[in-house]
């Protein structure tokens, strides 16, 4: 195409030109998502442990996706059914040492390009969550887990949850914000009980 | 009457975005800020003969005609004819490091993101650059068609779920009133809360002390997403960066900026 | 090598406002583990007579903006800021009462 | 500091240095290596000040970033000589001393560190006197922390 217009077209254009659709969230087709897809796979290049392959979506991605995180109730449920199954819940006890899961919660560190493979990362759980009342610069993107364990009590079946959401927080609300830690090999089994024994533990600060 | 002015004032500019706690803070902060510092480095390199031709920037067209600084940043990004592509400041001052000067890309994109001990060219550049549309109007391109390409990706990667955390712009900058640590987030689709955002940028982070580009925010939010690394100046970090600074246009920018 | 420094000095209302800004690293002993690099004097004149002696700390923050007020003042009045760090390095600005 | 001191008098014998521009360099080691406010006030030789209403503290209650926190300043003690400022929970609280000849105003604008929340103390002298106001600043921790 030629780009030096006439000038009367090119003033036909300007005037013709509808407002930009500011501040309207636009509904994205399964074409959307692909074609954001290949201009993230041209624009973005691996660096460190952030590969390419992140920009490949899912199924949970996708869904979420194309139903602007509200997808139609039943393909949800179904969905986090089968992500519930897929959860690797290890036996026994899951409360760790809530001290370390009390570090863990504090660290926004871990699966950035910038952290080092094998380094142990953090849940970013102060991002976004209050926890321990000692810690006042605490996050509201999600609920407050204060006083976690005093009000739920710390049951297996408590454990088993707290374990899972953390492990996949998908498999309990599909389009939650929340990260799936456990899933995206972020933090590990024993991480992950440690953060459940902050949550749950009646010695841990959450639950003071 | 004094009154009835200001509430007009007031009506006009529509709803506030949410008061902040940190309100004397920032305005404390943006009035003793250093950021001047580097607009008085960015200019001496505007006018620093380099690159095989040894000559200055002081020519480059960043929209307004040859050599044009005033009110320059404020139009940007915007379409190239002499590139055929949607351009953001960094990444004019950059072809003009190329077309201008002779550089290779290589060469002249070797250390675009800088540290508070060794800030980049590119920062102080843009910093200079910025400076001189201080109480001009945000009036991004929005009609040329590239133009329009760009806004409509921009938007689809705002609201982009992916990596390995599952994050889209909108995860942090989407709902209203909320916060990561201590860190109030604007809602980034919502005018008002795009207009104070966009006015700003470049900005001297307090923080760590150094001048940041939006090139390098939008850079810093994806690695925090836990993606891949954008490639600087790509077209996807100009479309997203033209679709913020079109849903925040028609304020008098500010900057540079002072910030956490 | 010392950065650069800027400096206003305006006429305000019975006084003279001084807005300087330093480049300095201003770096802790935290941050260096035991090698802070940090101004340590900072100095004010006025036609070359000196109305201010700071004595200040690696807790000022990193590249110093001071605000200083002079009482009257005219047009034209000759400022300067100088400072001194703990390794010895000096500079200093001057600029004219605007 | 004595390195500092040698150096410069390395230079001025040097003849590298104008003595004329050489500097005094005073600087009070003492109190500022001093780990307590009080201590740091001791070596200031302006011990238990009394309170004053006439020091106005311009600050920020609650700061968005430690590494900035922004004090302004105001003595309206009359014949103010010198201002101190400091902050007691820093691992050294002085964070500076200003001298104010004639020809200054007791006025002050000075981006301080903080570590953590902290009484802000600031200390002004006048006639051999010395007067002190305090204010709490709040530190918090912002951004993902990546």
């Amino acid at each position: 195409m030629k780009r030096i217009l006439p000038l009367a077209a090119a003033a036909l254009l300007v005037s013709c030109a509808a407002p930009l659709p500011v501040g309207e969230r636009p509904k994205l087709s399964e074409r959307d998502l692909d074609e954001v897809t290949a201009v993230l796979k041209r624009d973005f290049h691996e660096r460190g442990q952030a590969k390419m392959e992140r920009v490949e979506l899912d199924e949970v991605q996708r869904l979420c996706n194309v139903h602007a995180d509200n997808p139609p109730a039943e393909q949800a449920r179904a969905l986090e059914a089968k992500l519930l199954a897929a959860i690797p819940f290890p036996s026994g006890s899951l409360i760790g040492d809530w001290k370390a899961g009390e570090k863990i919660a504090q660290s926004g560190r871990g699966a950035m390009w910038s952290d080092k493979p094998g380094e142990a990362a953090g849940g970013s759980c102060y991002n976004c969550h209050e926890l321990s009342p000692k810690t006042t610069s605490f996050g509201t993107i999600g609920p407050s887990l204060r006083g976690f364990g005093k009000l739920r009590g710390s049951t297996p079946e408590m454990q088993r949850y707290a374990y899972g959401k953390i492990w996949n927080a998908k498999a309990y609300n599909l389009c939650s914000q929340m990260p799936r830690l456990g899933h995206s090999k972020t933090l590990t089994e024993q991480q992950i009980k440690d953060l459940v024994a902050l949550l749950l533990d009646p010695a841990s600060p959450v639950n003071q | 009457m004094r009154a009835v002015a200001l509430l007009a004032a007031v009506a006009l500019a529509g709803p506030a975005a949410a008061q902040s706690q940190f309100e004397k803070y920032q305005q404390m902060t943006a009035e003793g800020s250093p950021v001047e510092l580097f607009e008085m480095e960015g200019e001496a390199l505007w006018r620093k003969p380099q690159g095989p031709r040894n000559v200055s920037l002081e020519k480059c067209d960043l929209g307004k005609g040859p050599g044009v600084l005033q009110g320059a940043y404020a139009a940007l990004p915007r379409y190239f004819a002499d590139a055929d592509r949607v351009m953001d400041a960094e990444t004019r001052i950059l072809h003009c490091m190329v077309a201008l000067q002779g550089r290779s890309l290589a060469e002249a994109s070797k250390r675009l993101f800088g540290n508070a001990d060794n800030p980049s060219e590119m920062e102080y550049l843009t910093a200079y650059v910025a400076g001189h549309s201080r109480g001009v109007r945000m009036t991004p391109g929005t009609e040329h068609p590239k133009e329009r390409a760009a806004f409509a990706l921009g938007q689809k990667l705002f609201y982009h779920r992916a990596g390995a955390w599952d994050f889209s712009c909108t995860s942090c900058h989407g709902q209203e009133n909320k916060r990561i640590r201590m860190s109030e987030l604007p809602v980034l689709d919502r005018p008002e809360d795009a207009r104070p955002i966009v006015a700003t940028w470049p900005a001297y982070r307090v923080s760590n002390s150094q001048l940041k580009t939006m090139q390098w925010r939008i850079n810093d939010c994806y690695r925090q997403m836990r993606m891949p690394e954008p490639n600087f100046g790509s077209e996807a970090t100009i479309a997203l960066n033209l679709f913020l600074t079109a849903t925040g246009q028609g304020a008098a920018y500010n900057g540079p900026g002072t910030k956490r | 090598m010392a950065g650069p420094m800027k400096m206003r000095a305006t006429l305000g209302n019975g006084f003279t406002d001084v807005r300087v800004l330093m480049t300095h690293p201003m770096s802790t002993e935290q941050q260096t583990k035991g090698q802070p690099h940090f101004i340590q004097n900072v100095t004010v004149k006025v036609n070359g007579k000196t109305v201010i002696e700071g004595e200040i700390s690696q807790a000022v923050s990193r590249n110093p903006v001071f605000s200083f007020r002079l009482a009257g003042g005219a047009k034209g009045d000759k400022i300067e800021v100088s400072w001194l760090d703990n390794k010895g390095d000096t500079n200093k600005t001057e600029a004219a009462v605007a | 500091m004595n390195g500092v001191r040698r150096k410069l008098l390395a230079l001025l014998a040097a003849g590298v240095l104008n003595p004329i521009a050489a500097w005094a360099a005073t600087w009070n080691k003492d109190a500022f290596s001093a780990k307590n406010a009080g201590d740091a006030l001791k070596n200031l030789g302006a011990a238990s000040p009394q309170p004053s209403g006439d020091i106005v503290i311009e600050a920020p209650q609650i700061a968005e970033n430690g590494a900035v926190v922004p004090i302004e300043i105001t003595s309206r003690i009359p014949n103010t000589t010198s201002i101190a400022v400091l902050v007691d929970k820093n691992p050294y609280p002085l964070v500076g001393r200003f001298d104010f000849k004639e020809g200054a105003l007791p006025f002050l604008k000075v981006n301080a560190k903080m570590g953590e929340t902290s009484e802000v103390r600031v200390v002004a002298s006048a006639g051999g006197r010395h007067y002190v106001a305090t204010k709490e600043i709040k530190v918090t921790i912002g951004g993902c922390g990546g």
